[in-house]
């Protein structure tokens, strides 16, 4: 299953990058593929749901989340442009190492959650020793963001257990 | 000694000056390259070949014995590194183990692996293929690929590719790739034309000799690309793991 | 707006001078190899703009695509040289692994989800 | 009119840029300098491919949209490797306890703080 999506995301990827649609070129792209499918074809999508349908819910979930993710690399973008022009900017800065337990379960949510928080405000993640997270934060308010109010997981966290592991959001 | 080797370079040196005092300017424009060399392969290079990237054809047609022995250059290096530092099972046990420590961090850079190495495969196999139309060819290509695997031997680790990719199998591209260089050209004399003369593929291949010539390029290309992605992953082996095959990077 | 691109590509060619200040300035090599990840990203936008200039995007964009990724690859393959040089060697290995590999944070919060707030 | 949109896309792209090199620059130490790259790098370089694909495609044809959806290719490239380049730098950087900048007083106890610098009295290397 995951070697027939993967041949068919490659082939997609030739014909971008080829443009040309004589059946010589087809006919390469289409060894090419088998071959790449070949090679690595459980690298793609491991770690994934292995079922075609949870696999579009997973893609639709990804994009409202890319959605708002993009929303929040802005505000990390202004944020640290500010700060770097800013005449004061050691005094507002506070740099400090935070670490959280993870609620997450799989490799590839944690992947999506860490380089969320390394393109979002004042965090950026130094390491994932099995499923705890040490985070660099350069302002005392950004760990606070991070980490979300009370016990739960932060609200990053909720959405990328929601579009990955079906979570409430 | 070293005074001797100082004497024989400053020999070479003014043999090499004198001697460039006789070559033409640089972009001469009456230099007998540029008068009938680079005209003619401008002029009929497409018409010969039907191949529009004059680079390609000059590359792997015209002097197609100086690229061979590029391909032949890059097997050397492949089989000195293996000779000079892969070391026997025996000889292993002596050295001290130099073992990163990485179990349960490597998540990020696995994540990020997965999705892009595939995609690289793809781009890389690409380059080697539209070698006639945009710059690319066998030795782009062949970079492109070898990255790809050297990608996962960092973010996995070493032994996670050597199981995937054997040492045999590598080695076994190395010489497979040049094999596929020399045959086409071998071929092609046994077809009654020159060595390398691709127009004596056309009766194999069932083209006209245009056709065919534009396809031996094609064939030379694989491997040149096949000889220089092994050769890139036989060097990292030995290289990363100081020729243990255990441990990389 | 030919003229624009090419300011803005002259402009980006300068800031990328700038960058070269911390490579060669140091002071630890991690900071030169920041500094060269950040001058091989701006080149792939050099590339295109090269491109477009010149007319011939759709060659220039496989070169852009080539040099973004062996940019990334030189990048962790350099990050990971160095850290396995930082690393003691297998002797001491075995007693880090004894010691806590956790390295302690602002507050070190025990098992359980909260972030140190300061 | 779309002329604009890409100036201003640009524009945009390139005072980001600006502020991330100032940041690289003048920050203190290399965990911060590290935000600042990390993070001004991969949305500049989004947004000055943006304005380059939306001025390639004002002579609109099918091979000009082929080109563009590889030039929207590199851009999610970039927003998949930028951040992962960023964690090996940081974390290779952490290895090496690179020196740490830090505004926070040693705590009543005595006790210095207990950042990166604690762990260097730790192993002993």
């Amino acid at each position: 299953m995951s070697a027939i999506i993967t041949f068919c995301v490659m082939f997609a990827f030739w014909i971008v990058m080829s443009g040309k649609f004589d059946l010589f070129h087809l006919t390469m792209g289409l060894l090419s593929s088998g071959l790449v499918t070949w090679l690595s074809h459980d690298l793609l999508f491991s770690g994934h749901t292995k079922k075609f349908g949870g696999l579009m819910v997973e893609i639709g979930r990804f994009l409202r989340y890319v959605v708002w993710l993009s929303w929040q690399i802005v505000i990390a973008n202004i944020h640290i442009a500010g700060l770097a022009l800013s005449p004061q900017a050691r005094e507002i800065m506070d740099p400090h190492v935070v670490s959280f337990k993870t609620v997450l379960k799989t490799d590839f949510a944690r992947f999506v959650l860490a380089n969320s928080i390394t393109l979002t405000p004042g965090t950026v993640t130094i390491r994932i020793q099995d499923d705890t997270f040490y985070v660099h934060a350069i302002t005392a308010q950004s760990a606070g963001d991070l980490a979300g109010a009370g016990d739960g997981p932060g609200e990053m966290e909720r959405w990328v257990a929601w579009v990955f592991e079906g979570g409430s959001r | 000694m070293k005074r001797l080797t100082l004497v024989i370079l400053a020999i070479c040196a003014l043999i090499m000056l004198a001697a460039a005092v006789d070559l033409p300017n640089w972009a001469d424009p009456s230099s007998p390259a540029s008068t009938h060399l680079s005209p003619d392969f401008l002029e009929q290079g497409y018409g010969e070949t039907a191949t529009p990237n004059i680079v390609t054809v000059v590359l792997a047609d015209y002097r197609s014995y100086d690229t061979m022995f590029e391909a032949v250059v890059v097997f050397a290096a492949a089989l000195i590194v293996l000779v000079v530092l892969r070391r026997t099972p025996r000889q292993r046990s002596k050295m001290v183990q130099h073992r990163p420590v990485r179990e349960g961090r490597d998540t990020v850079l696995r994540g990020a692996a997965q999705l892009i190495i595939p995609v690289m495969q793809i781009f890389a196999l690409y380059v080697v293929g539209h070698g006639h139309y945009s710059p690319g060819g066998g030795f782009q290509g062949g970079v492109i690929f070898g990255a790809s695997f050297i990608l996962l031997a960092l973010c996995y680790n070493l032994q996670f590719t050597i199981d995937r990719f054997k040492e045999q199998a590598v080695l076994f591209c190395v010489a497979g790739g040049v094999l596929l260089y020399a045959g086409v050209g071998a071929i092609c004399l046994a077809m009654g034309w020159n060595f390398l003369g691709y127009a004596g593929l056309a009766g194999i291949l069932g083209v006209s000799e245009v056709m065919a010539r534009s396809h031996g390029i094609l064939l030379v290309e694989v491997g040149v690309g096949i000889t220089v992605f092994s050769v890139m992953m036989s060097l990292y082996y030995d290289l990363a793991s100081g020729g243990d095959l255990d441990e990389g990077l | 707006m030919e003229q624009f691109l090419i300011s803005i590509g002259v402009a980006l060619l300068l800031l990328m001078l700038m960058s070269l200040f911390r490579v060669v300035a140091g002071p630890t090599v991690i900071d030169r190899i920041l500094g060269v990840n950040v001058i091989g990203i701006k080149t792939v936008v050099l590339i295109i703009i090269v491109g477009i200039l010149d007319g011939r995007v759709e060659m220039f964009i496989d070169i852009a695509l080539a040099y973004a990724l062996l940019n990334f690859i030189t990048t962790i393959a350099a990050a990971r040289f160095y850290q396995r040089q930082s690393q003691p060697a297998a002797a001491d290995a075995e007693e880090a692994k004894t010691a806590p590999s956790a390295p302690p944070t602002a507050e070190n919060p025990p098992a359980g989800k909260e972030g140190s707030h300061a | 009119m779309l002329n604009a949109v890409v100036i201003f896309l640009m524009v945009s792209g390139f005072m980001l840029f600006f502020a991330t090199t100032v940041g690289l620059l003048r920050f203190p130490d290399f965990y911060t300098r590290v935000h600042a790259a990390g993070k001004g790098d991969t949305l500049s370089t989004a947004l000055l491919l943006a304005g380059l694909i939306i001025y390639y495609l004002q002579d609109f044809s099918g091979e000009a949209l082929l080109t563009a959806v590889k030039l929207s290719l590199i851009v999610f490239f970039v927003f998949l490797a930028s951040p992962t380049a960023t964690h090996a730098i940081i974390d290779a950087g952490y290895e090496a306890k690179v020196p740490y900048w830090t505004k926070r007083k040693p705590s009543a106890d005595g006790e210095p703080y207990p950042g990166p610098e604690r762990r260097r009295e730790d192993r002993q290397i």
